[in-house]
């Protein structure tokens, strides 16, 4: 199975029954199978007419209380960073699936890079926290796909599958499973104010149609949702909630792999360099080199890197010129270095184990 | 069900400045909708930003006040998850034909199930009265300083032209008129635009010598010609005064159309 | 029925005054308590709405209700009834 | 000396404007140093807008107002928002016609939106009126400063109508002033 199909599978498996998407270089495939299974199974495929179209009806759709997603690629996922902002501060869950591509711009539609971490997390205006996963095969195309469904429905937050070029089309076996785990949304107590903080800071959801009454709106808002534009408390209790509950959530949401947790030289990686350095270690066989893979990149796991006590320094192969890396150097008082690989190609593992060596 | 008790009492008085035609356009629109015998749970408003999005804020429905531009994509997400709930569109000239021009035609294209009322004020009213694609030719802004020298959209044309299935046009004058026009709208399935000339007193008004809200609804009736007459004078060959518009319904039509309910 | 105005609503637009076709709403002169003119009723019993919406049973004109931006005009029950003098102009 | 001005009242009375005039009378005319800045909601008109000046004989580093020690009051609701908490230190000018409460400080009842609407029938210059007392009152500004900045930032054609609405304020604050000693 193909990357992108496994992904729309996966998604299909979570319980999404709404697509609203536009066609892009290399995330298009996600789209067509899309297009072919949802009308089957009583679903929704909307081909709209751009990207800001696109997650604009994905976060109407959520709103009717369905599962919903979108995906794109780099010039589409600039397209909607404004209403991924929107989705933020009117904790609207969603999935938005980003196939990476080589940019700035236009760049190289048929390569892969991970160019894109920084804008996932940074790129809508204003304070803001979200989640992200990165698969690093086609099995956890599938896996992570529909686990963004429950992430993003339990935290009430636009959820990002952060993929590549090379994942994305990339064709592997994959086990499919009889069923995905589904934990859905949990609706608001009537009676409840509709953004009041409840638990976890994560209010119950009021799904249109069900005599709620609720006011969505992206302005600064009560916890009535009435717009509250001008009162400096209100913005600051608001926005420390929208961020603390995924922030504070960080263990919870945490999913990372170690491999030799005593080694002294540590690769952290996410996405498809992950392969590299997965194949670099078994080639080097040596204990004293580890590993950090990353399924969960945002939030970030710092307490992760404080798990390898021998760590005198973490090697971060990423496809760009250095995103992630900044993120673990803000973590450790141990030496971060980055493995930039820019172009399209995966880094190879010789160059992986010749960077290791340098450290040992 | 009066129409006004689908006003949330706790709201009010809104934002709109004295005078501003928006609140008559909610009139209408509340007014339509309840003489349709629709429930508030199963109805839903969406809007985008402006003056004129605020207006679902106050109805209490539920309800989407969303980004600038984009209601109808939003609106189109709620339709097709759940065909149905009845979603009314509030928008406003920038917001509709502006940055949300795209999604206006496809949304007429698509002719998806919407009732989309336009309150065309004819500048940015929030922001503090710029010109808008529906600024009339010669008229003052604040960035038409020297009179605007772009035409403007012919909205209800324009939807006419793309596809959508009820279009008509009257102003926050034509109480009457234009609440059966919105009845209308929400009667035909598919896409209706009922676009509402409204007077802005504040940001337009006071820029064209029409200072008052009272002397913008007078010049509203006054330059607001019947479409029936409109087009008897085209088929007579009279010119038409440049600084008249012609009201009433451009099209009743069953194009084939997106989200009906089953 | 009455005919009330709601000050806590009214802007003080005028625009009732514009569109009443028996000319009960009159421009008011002072200011209340938020820094509002709110327009004065003339008579207002000769509203038809008043005189003869319960007859009827629906709203007959309705328009300064419909036009009035500001949601500050609407009907209320006057109880106990009392029968309105109403004056006939020519 | 400092001073710190708080104006408010509603969207619309041109309490923004009135506060740029007070801040380009003492920082170009009568060369001090002024800052200006503005709190407004979404509405542009209604609604509490409040804006303030800041002047100061030497350079003004944190630009916003602090502890006022001047106020402005032009509405009730702008009273209720931001002049009710004045000490008693203060002085504050109120509207006597739009504001109906009273401060526990030291203040002047200027009839300023009455005046503008009987004497020079243009409500729209009530701010101006304002400015003209709060200067007479006390004298943040000099007379001539402000006459000059109310010259500079009127519209053209409206100069007369603003300068008589100015001269009208001088004569309500010196009354008021009178009327305190008195």
């Amino acid at each position: 199975m193909q990357g992108n199909t496994a992904c729309a599978e996966g998604a299909l498996a979570a319980g999404c029954r709404f697509y609203g998407g536009y066609p892009i270089t290399p995330s298009t495939e996600i789209a067509e199978h899309m297009a072919r299974k949802m009308p089957k199974i009583g679903g929704v495929f909307a081909q709209m007419e751009d990207e800001l179209a696109s997650i604009a009806s994905v976060i109407g759709a959520s709103w009717t209380g369905a599962r919903a997603m979108t995906a794109t690629s780099g010039p589409g996922f600039s397209l909607m960073m404004e209403n991924i902002g929107y989705a933020v501060m009117t904790e609207t869950p969603c999935v938005i699936v980003d196939v990476q591509r080589g940019g700035p711009s236009t760049g190289q539609p048929t390569r892969a890079a991970q160019g894109d971490m920084m804008q996932c997390r940074f790129g809508s205006h204003g304070d803001m926290s979200i989640i992200a996963v990165s698969p690093a095969s086609v099995q956890e195309m599938y896996e992570l796909t529909a686990k963004a469904f429950n992430l993003a429905d339990r935290y009430r937050v636009p959820t990002f599958v952060m993929a590549d070029e090379i994942i994305g089309h990339m064709r592997e076996r994959i086990a499919v499973p009889d069923s995905v785990e589904v934990v859905p949304r949990r609706p608001l107590e009537k009676g409840t104010l509709p953004f009041a903080p409840g638990e976890d800071n994560v209010p119950g959801f009021p799904a249109f149609g069900h005599g709620y009454g609720v006011h969505v709106t992206g302005l600064t808002h009560d916890d009535r949702g009435y717009p509250s534009s001008t009162d400096p408390r209100v913005h600051e209790r608001l926005v420390r909630r929208l961020v603390g509950k995924v922030e504070g959530a960080n263990r919870e949401i945490a999913d990372y792999e170690v491999t030799n947790p005593d080694a002294e030289v540590v690769f952290i990686s996410y996405g498809a360099p992950s392969r590299s350095v997965a194949q670099a270690i078994r080639d080097l066989d040596d204990e004293r080199v580890g590993h950090l893979r990353l399924k969960v990149v945002w939030p970030f796991p710092d307490f992760a890197l404080a798990a390898f006590k021998n760590a005198r320094v973490f090697l971060v192969p990423e496809l760009n010129l250095g995103q992630m890396v900044r993120e673990a150097a803000r973590h450790t008082a141990v030496p971060v270095v980055p493995i930039s690989e820019i172009g399209g190609e995966l880094h190879t593992p010789r160059r992986l184990i010749t960077m290791a060596e340098g450290y040992l | 069900m009066n129409f006004q008790d689908w006003l949330r009492a706790d709201r009010l008085p809104h934002i709109y400045c004295t005078g501003c035609g928006n609140g008559t356009v909610i009139n209408c629109t509340l007014n339509a909708v309840n003489q349709m015998g629709w429930t508030p749970e199963e109805t839903v408003f969406v809007s985008g930003i402006g003056c004129s999005s605020r207006a679902p804020g106050y109805i209490i429905t539920d309800s989407l006040h969303t980004t600038h531009g984009r209601a109808i994509p939003f609106a189109t997400g709620v339709k097709l998850a759940r065909p149905d709930l009845h979603v009314v569109v509030f928008t406003g000239d920038g917001d509709l034909a502006a940055i949300g021009g795209n999604h206006f035609i496809h949304g007429c294209r698509r002719n998806i199930d919407l009732t989309v009322i336009c309150m065309n004020n004819y500048i940015y009213g929030m922001t503090g009265g710029q010109g808008s694609p529906c600024t009339p030719l010669g008229a003052y802004s604040t960035t038409t300083p020297y009179g605007c020298d772009e035409a403007p959209f012919d909205l209800a044309s324009l939807a006419v032209a793309a596809g959508a299935n009820y279009v008509s046009r009257w102003t926050s004058y034509h109480v009457q008129e234009l609440t059966r026009a919105v009845k209308a709208g929400l009667e035909t399935p598919g896409f209706s635009l009922i676009e509402a000339v409204v007077q802005c007193p504040t940001g337009y008004g006071r820029r064209n010598k029409l200072r008052e809200a009272q002397d913008m609804i007078a010049w509203m009736r006054d330059h607001a010609v019947l479409l029936k007459k409109w087009r008897r004078m085209d088929e007579e060959g009279v010119p038409h005064d440049p600084a008249t518009f012609p009201v009433g319904e451009f099209v009743r039509r069953n194009l084939p159309a997106m989200g009906v309910p089953k | 029925m009455k005919l009330i105005i709601d000050e806590t609503r009214c802007k003080g637009c005028n625009l009732c005054t514009l569109v009443c076709p028996y000319r009960i709403f009159q421009e008011g002169t002072a200011p209340n308590r938020r820094g509002i003119v709110v327009p004065t009723l003339d008579r207002p019993e000769r509203c038809t709405n008043c005189r003869l919406q319960k007859l009827y049973g629906r709203v007959l004109c309705g328009v300064c209700q419909m036009i009035c931006p500001d949601q500050a005009i609407r009907w209320v029950e006057e109880g106990p009834f009392e029968p309105q003098k109403v004056v006939i102009e020519d | 000396m400092k001073h710190e001005i708080r104006f408010s009242g509603f969207g619309g009375q041109g309490i923004i404007l009135a506060a740029v005039i007070l801040g380009r009378a003492a920082a170009i005319h009568d060369g001090k140093y002024a800052v200006q800045t503005q709190v407004y909601g979404p509405e542009a008109r209604g609604g509490a807008s409040m804006s303030a000046v800041i002047i100061d004989d030497d350079p003004i580093l944190y630009p916003e107002v602090t502890a006022p020690d001047i106020y402005v009051i032009m509405s009730q609701e702008g009273f209720l928002k931001y002049g009710r908490t004045a000490p008693e230190s203060a002085v504050m000018l109120v509207d006597s016609e739009l504001v109906q409460d009273r401060p526990a400080c030291r203040y002047h009842e200027i009839p300023s939106t009455y005046e503008a609407k009987s004497t020079l029938k243009k409500v729209i210059v009530a701010n101006i009126v304002m400015l003209g007392a709060l200067v007479a009152t006390t004298g943040v500004v000099s007379e001539a400063a402000i006459e000059k900045a109310v010259l500079d930032s009127v519209p053209k054609g409206t100069e007369d109508l603003n300068l008589r609405a100015l001269k009208l304020g001088f004569d309500l604050g010196r009354r008021s002033m009178k009327d305190e000693t008195a």
